[in-house]
């Protein structure tokens, strides 16, 4: 009896300490999303009548993102308001995840949701609700349904995305001795397959390579020689270790890997400095998208056939995406505006309610340290 | 000069509602075979299962060479010398042999500093043990493909494998061959002049009188008598065993028996059950008797349709059915009520209620399938009062009743089938003295209001106090038939074990 | 027999009582939270399709089974009627929808019956291959809704979400299904004893197979409103659906050794796990942490499960006394 | 009704039939599969299987004894994220792999401990903890940890027999035939079997059930350190999320390789030919021209048929006796 007596109390404990760590936990992340504001006491709502702006990214804990997020806190910090953010786990990187966080701030009547959507049209329906209740909707990143956003904050164009990673992979392939009288079969390592960039960009891919300038390069079977290995590490890195097994100078192997994820370029260079016989670097060239910090190492390598990667200005798209939506709830511009002055960055155009940040980034052995994110 | 290895002193165990064991004591010396003898659920088996760990005794003492002593498990009572042979196994299905055999007290080598298993000695010494037995096992064998008997020497095995100086059997030769049997006895034999003590559970009179020293009767859980054998007879050791007054115990129902409403004709299974042709009369109890595993329990879960497929004809008032499940067999009023309360008869976490209507939901529901509580309530209510069911209310759990009336729920709920024809299977297995009595005054009853019974019982008594006519069986087929007034112990005993 | 009136604290009581606290505890530190659009067109509609599954789960839970496979189901369900309405209409898609999660349940239901496979590893493989056809056939790509699952999606009644009444009907009918009718006796029978249920004349095989079947149908029917709810699904959308459905049905009191467990306790679940996944939102507590929160309550239940159990569990012995000592030493 | 004769060659087992079906998938890829047999597929595909296989020799302990363990991915993460935070340090792969073990060895018994002391069953108590591993994991970094030095990728770049093959692989082999080993002549092995087959006489046997338990999954916890580490140092770059989806492939090798989740049976070597299968999928149908996207659909196909053909071979061997066995024990 006086066991059970103890059981009831160590339960009656535990559902204690649960509600305890649910307040604490409340009150600490009040905090967390506001940084260097520190010391305001604001719940979340309006209550001091400061703009409040969420910021969701696709999944949180990817210094892509995270970096997205410092340039998002500089421009909240630069116009006093206060940013929200939150995002699925890498690993719930789903809709689902997006759409539970996305109602919760609907019904706290934030001002503005700047989102980067995990799928563009299943999202589509809760940011229409978002526009219903009178909240500017903004996407950054990637877009979704254009009825169901105001604006999109575009890093680059996917035209200017396509052209740029084939042009990346074009030049090396070229100082390798391809051209049009030898052409190289080309491999691209996309995401999870219905994300709205890649999608964009493969599709700009293809329009590309269908060109004088850069036939020489060809996607030989579109059933494998695209993967979408998903979110999970484990597989990015195991799909990736197929193609770089798959590399090399034949004519059935493949010569030049483009990676269109943040997760797959990294992989793409791991696994080749992990291959037991690493394909003739002479021979072959990996390049994609993907943040510096996470490319260093195989492009200041001499060894790795990685030697550029391309990417925007992350800190800055998230500092432009806060910016965008700040001055389309102040009324300083409409959805009908052409351009936007978007404080440190200068003046952006927005064409056809999107606004680009610019062109994309290429950094090489040279410059790659000079980005630390 | 014969000193004392075990001794027991004024042992009491006792289960929810049940007293098994009641003050008992046992002494052991080296070099004797003492027989422990008693009717099923007389207390052997629990004994000696107190003996090696298996229970804690609420009250007494073990001595063993003097020494008092108590295991935690029988593994523990193993390293302390005393080793037991359980009657049901308690073999690791998935394992082989010679994993089983060793268990928990494997040989192992030492290598580089490792201790390894050593396998060839265990097989060595396991091979050398079965030759002692006389059997041969593939020690590679997993268990779970073994047969019974062969399951029974590998238990016999692997208690050999334990240099130990007490030695108990339960009822090792249930299902051995001549053959095997034989092989035991010189073992056991070889044993004895070692200067070994051995206890031998048994209710083969016979073996007790081929390999016994002394013997031991106890009757339901108390100590009745301690005979040498050579100065002792078969009656002496029934007369213990049944005990007095075995008319309280069978009130048995003067009724009117009719004519005949059951009959089976020559009913095969599909490999053990042969050319078997027995029939019932309205009003009468028909006993089947036989050792275990000769095939009672199968036949009857055969005719009701629980097992497979199966030849032979079966009538029911004169017409030839067919069962193809036990649906079949319930729809005509055959049935069945298993010897297995725990696991087959009855769902003990669930009330009593619940476990009288589960077989015939569809008749406590409305046409919405919406179950009435309340008509539940009303024939559990009367069972409830009319068997005398201790227990507070209807909805009392299962699992909280003592054995008897857990077997009157059991009764209970196939009675509330209306059947024509009732198969007992074990009624009075694990139930104190009294509650039998209950239960065979019940089963009385019940044919006084002309329903057919039959019963299977391994308590030749019961089957002899109860019965008007008697089947017994052996192997897989009916060895005999015997009216009442006809039939005794010896007789169908002597069949039976032939 | 006196105490068979004393106030019974029971496990149910016991977690409408944790609910209570939570839905106190996020109701006082967010209004928002409070107000009926959002308990009603949020906290409600974004857990509706677990919700709903959790029901048929519970049945096969407490009869001693298990479905891993229900989120791929149900993506694979509006996987093949997605693709169904694009060539052939809407009417086409839907009875292609229920179709797929008829025959999911009923290939889940065969195997584990006829081949006597355990639910777990049955499932197990099932889920993959479900997973896996529903990624083949889209080719990995998006399904997009139809105006069926549209409507069973985004439409509302009297201004209550349809898939709200779809859940309130869903919920009676289970409810009483399990607690008052014939099945739901024989389902916990089956739970607590499948030998002597079988013993007892009840065709245990088929009524295995109906519950997986009804669990597949129930996923068919939950797939319409995700679809519709979202517009488009993928093939891995269903991630930790099956999870978090199982999670539910557990935190309800339903034991996984089956027949153990109830309805209600899966309601309140649902209702937990919902307050917990809109409140917590609300509150801004990023999901990391609402994830431990949902790990403790979870943890919580468990033990209070244990403990309520263990008191009901305390058998009322007949203790019958052993024979005074020189009686019996004579 | 002593069946005396039914003894089959032992050599016919499931792993054997699994085994000549592997075989049987080789010599197709080898026919059909062209430039799938060269070093480079072969060495990622023997990466991939040397840290599934590690974990599953983990995994495959816990169910013999009748658990599970469906917390594994969140626990691989975990781990993985606080030996980056540590090999940032530039601490070499001697530190990384014992401190990686710890780490696993401590958050399994975390689960071993829940399970036996709570007597919840394992697959819940392991639901409830994946769901804390999984919270707490973001909370001690923020996001994902960089631009690892060359110390901690040395396994993966650097570590190479013969300069081909990964010292994972390496890993993966001693690690195989020790549980190989192990598995045989080991008393704690028998210990697992007998728990798995039946705790209560596994209790009258005079075993520790709970103890050999908690002990389980400690050993399995290092194994998931093991693979933890071998995973999070193939890049410089390591994530929340590096061991997702992680635990139903460990379970889907164990299952296929013949272990019943019912426990008590099973072998390391079944466990050993069913990861290899699984590990190939991916890679043979990208060879073979198929479309990843259905490489999920026949990983699920193979685990069904292998199941289910196991199965009939069960029943029809138990058809050779013809009385149950429940039948058999009640009989007497």
């Amino acid at each position: 009896m006086k066991k059970k007596l103890l059981q009831k109390i160590i339960a009656a404990a535990m559902v204690c300490i649960l509600m305890v760590a649910a307040v604490a936990g409340c009150s600490k992340t009040e905090t967390t999303p506001q940084g260097e504001q520190g010391g305001k006491e604001t719940t979340g709502g309006k209550s001091d009548g400061k703009l409040v702006i969420a910021m969701l990214p696709k999944f949180k804990g990817e210094n892509y993102f995270d970096a997205c997020k410092v340039g998002a806190q500089e421009a909240a910090d630069e116009l006093g308001i206060t940013l929200l953010y939150d995002g699925p786990p890498q690993d719930q990187a789903t809709n689902q995840k997006q759409v539970d966080i996305l109602e919760g701030w609907i019904a706290q009547k934030v001002d503005a949701i700047i989102v980067s959507p995990n799928d563009p049209t299943a999202i589509a329906p809760t940011l229409k609700k978002a526009q219903e209740a009178g909240i500017k909707v903004i996407t950054f990143d990637a877009d979704a349904q254009k009825d169901a956003r105001d604006l999109f904050v575009n890093q680059i164009t996917a035209d200017a995305a396509g052209k740029g990673l084939l042009e990346a992979a074009a030049r090396e392939l070229k100082a390798k001795g391809y051209g049009a009288d030898k052409k190289a079969n080309i491999a691209l390592v996309s995401g999870s397959g219905t994300d709205a960039n890649q999608t964009a960009w493969e599709a700009a891919i293809e329009k590309y390579l269908a060109t004088d300038e850069y036939n020489f390069m060809v996607i030989k079977n579109r059933e494998t020689d695209v993967y979408y290995p998903g979110t999970d590490e484990t597989k990015v890195n195991a799909e990736c270790a197929t193609l770089i097994s798959r590399m090399g100078p034949g004519e059935d192997q493949i010569q030049a890997a483009i990676g269109l994820s943040s997760m797959a370029t990294p992989a793409l260079g791991a696994q080749y400095q992990s291959a037991s016989q690493k394909p003739d670097a002479n021979a072959i060239t990996l390049t994609g998208l993907a943040t510096p910090n996470a490319l260093k190492t195989y492009i200041k390598d001499e060894e790795n056939p990685m030697n550029v990667g391309m990417l925007w200005n992350c800190m800055d798209l998230g500092y432009l995406a806060v910016q965008v939506a700040y001055q389309l709830k102040n009324g300083d511009i409409t959805t009908e505006s052409t351009s936007i002055n978007a404080g440190r960055l200068g003046t952006k155009e927005i064409v056809d309610r999107e606004c680009v940040l610019g062109d994309a980034l290429i950094f090489d052995k040279t410059n790659v340290d000079n980005f630390n994110y | 000069m014969k000193k004392t290895i075990l001794e027991l002193k004024d042992i009491v165990k006792s289960f929810p509602g049940v007293l098994a064991l009641n003050r008992l004591k046992f002494d052991l010396k080296s070099g004797e075979v003492h027989a422990i003898c008693g009717e099923n659920g007389a207390g052997k088996s629990t004994l000696m299962k107190v003996v090696c760990g298996v229970y804690k005794p609420d009250e007494g003492e073990i001595y063993v060479d003097g020494v008092p002593q108590s295991f935690s498990s029988p593994l523990d009572a193993y390293r302390n010398g005393v080793s037991i042979i359980f009657q049901e196994t308690s073999l690791f299905e998935e394992m082989t042999v010679l994993d089983n055999i060793f268990l928990g007290h494997e040989i192992i080598k030492k290598k580089a500093g490792l201790k390894l298993l050593d396998y060839a000695a265990m097989r060595k010494k396991a091979t050398e043990i079965f030759d002692r037995l006389n059997t041969k096992i593939d020690l590679n064998a997993c268990i779970k493909t073994l047969g019974m008997a062969q399951k029974q020497m590998v238990e016999i095995a692997k208690a050999l494998t334990f240099d130990a100086n007490i030695i108990i059997f339960d009822e090792p030769t249930a299902s051995l061959t001549q053959r095997e049997v034989d092989a035991l006895f010189d073992i056991i034999n070889k044993l004895k002049q070692e200067g070994r003590g051995i206890v031998y559970i048994s209710h083969r009179l016979e073996e007790i009188f081929q390999i016994c020293d002394r013997v031991t009767v106890i009757r339901d859980g108390q100590y009745i008598s301690t005979r040498n054998v050579a100065d002792t007879n078969k009656d002496e050791l029934v007369a213990d065993m049944v005990g007095r007054a075995m008319t309280n115990y069978y009130p048995k129902a003067q009724t009117d028996i009719g004519e005949e409403i059951f009959r089976v004709e020559h009913y095969y299974d599909d490999g053990f059950l042969k050319d078997i042709n027995f029939y019932v009369r309205k009003g009468e109890i028909v006993g089947f008797a036989g050792l275990a595993g000769c095939g009672r329990t199968e036949l009857m879960q055969s005719i009701c349709g629980f097992t497979g497929k199966a030849a032979g004809k079966v009538f029911l008032n004169g017409e030839e059915i067919e069962i193809h499940n036990y649906n079949d067999a319930k729809n005509r009023g055959i049935v069945y009520v298993s010897e297995d309360r725990g696991k087959y008869g009855l769902i003990v976490d669930m009330s009593i209620e619940q476990n009288i209507t589960l077989p015939q939901l569809q008749n406590f529901a409305n046409n919405m399938s919406i179950i009435d509580t309340e008509k539940e309530a009303e024939i559990a209510g009367k069972y409830l009062k009319e068997f005398e069911i201790k227990a507070p209310d209807t909805e009392f759990l299962v699992a909280n009743l003592s054995g008897g009336n857990q077997q009157k729920v059991s009764v209970s709920k196939a009675l509330a089938l209306n059947p024509t024809l009732l198969i007992l299977d074990e009624p009075t297995r694990g139930v104190d003295v009294n509650a039998k009595a209950e239960i065979h005054k019940i089963i009385s009853e019940l044919t006084r209001r002309n329903l057919s019974i039959i019963m299977i019982s391994s308590e030749l008594p019961e089957l002899l106090g109860m019965c008007d006519r008697i089947y017994v069986m052996k192997d897989g087929s009916i060895a005999g038939c015997f009216d009442r007034g006809e039939f005794t112990q010896e007789k169908i005993l002597s069949i039976a074990l032939d | 027999m006196a105490n068979k009136k004393k106030f019974k604290v029971t496990f149910n009581m016991l977690l409408f009582l944790i609910w209570i606290l939570i839905f106190i505890g996020i109701a006082a530190t967010s209004p928002v939270f409070l107000s009926p659009s959002y308990l009603l067109n949020v906290m409600l509609r974004n857990i509706i399709e677990i919700g709903m599954v959790a029901l048929p789960m519970t049945l096969i839970i407490i009869m001693g089974g298990i479905d891993l496979s229900v989120g791929n189901i149900m993506i694979l369900a509006a996987t093949l009627g997605g693709l169904a309405a694009v060539t052939y209409g809407s009417a086409v898609a839907v009875i292609v929808t229920i179709l797929t999660g008829l025959v999911c349940g009923l290939i889940n239901g065969l195997v584990i019956v006829k081949a006597k496979i355990s639910p777990m590893v049955t499932t197990l493989a099932t889920m993959y291959l479900y997973l896996g056809i529903s990624r083949g056939i889209s080719k990995g790509s998006s399904i997009y809704s139809f105006d069926f699952a549209t409507t069973m999606g985004t439409t509302s009644l009297f201004g209550i979400p349809v898939q709200v009444w779809i859940y309130v009907l869903l919920v009676v009918i289970f409810t009483v299904l399990l607690a008052k009718t014939t099945l739901g006796r024989k389902l916990y029978s089956i739970g607590l004893n499948e030998n002597a249920t079988q013993y007892a004349g009840i065709d245990v095989g088929k009524i295995k197979i109906a519950m997986y079947i009804i669990c597949g149908l129930i996923c068919a029917l939950a797939s319409f409103i995700w679809l519709g709810r979202f517009t488009s699904i993928k093939f891995d959308a269903g991630t930790n659906f099956n999870m978090k459905v199982i999670t539910i049905v557990v935190l309800g009191g339903t034991s996984i050794n089956g027949g153990i467990g109830s309805m209600i306790g899966t309601i309140i679940g649902t209702l937990i796990i919902a307050t917990l996944n809109s409140g917590l939102t609300v509150m801004n507590i990023p999901i990391d942490v609402q994830t431990i929160v949902h790990g403790s309550v979870l943890i919580v239940a468990l033990i209070a499960y244990a403990v309520v159990n263990s008191r009901a569990k305390k058998k009322k012995l007949i203790k019958i006394e052993a024979a005074p000592k020189q009686v019996a030493s004579m | 009704m002593v069946q005396e004769k039914k003894r089959t060659a032992s050599f016919l087992t499931k792993e054997f039939y699994l085994a000549i079906f592997l075989l049987a998938v080789l010599i197709f890829l080898w026919i059909f599969a062209k430039g799938f047999y060269t070093i480079n597929n072969i060495m990622s595909i023997l990466n991939t299987y040397s840290y599934t296989l590690i974990a599953a020799i983990g995994m495959n302990m816990i169910i013999i004894t009748s658990n599970i363990d469906v917390s594994t991915g969140a626990l691989v993460s975990v781990v993985c994220l606080a030996s980056a935070a540590i090999g940032k340090l530039g601490l070499p792969f001697p530190v990384l792999l014992p401190a990686a073990m710890v780490m696993g060895i401590i958050l399994s018994t975390i689960n071993g401990l829940f399970i036996t002391k709570t007597k919840i069953p394992a697959i819940v108590a392991t639901l409830a903890t994946t769901q804390i591993f999984q919270g707490v994991l973001p909370l001690t970094t923020e996001g994902s940890i960089y631009d690892l030095p060359a110390t901690f990728t040395w396994l993966a770049f650097e570590a190479k027999l013969f300069g081909i093959v990964p010292a994972s692989v390496l890993m993966c082999l001693i690690i195989t035939v020790i549980a190989l080993f192990f598995m045989k002549y080991s008393r704690f092995s028998k210990k697992l079997y007998a728990i798995g087959n039946n705790q209560h006489s596994a209790r009258l046997a005079g075993i520790n059930v709970e103890k050999t338990i908690v002990i389980t999954y400690a050993i399995a916890g290092a194994l998931f350190g093991v693979t933890a580490i071998i995973i999070a140092t193939a890049g410089q770059r390591v994530t929340t999320t590096m061991g997702s989806g992680l635990e139903m492939t460990l379970i889907a090798s164990v299952i296929l390789g013949g272990t019943s989740t019912a426990g008590g049976s099973g072998k390391v070597i079944g466990t050993v030919i069913g990861a290899l299968i699984l590990c190939i999928v991916s890679p043979a149908i990208n060879y073979l021209g198929i479309s990843p996207n259905w490489s999920d659909a026949i990983k699920g196909a193979i685990i069904m048929i292998s199941v289910v053909v196991g199965a009939f071979q069960q029943v029809k061997k138990k058809r050779v006796i013809q009385i149950p066995k429940e039948v058999l024990n009640n009989g007497k």
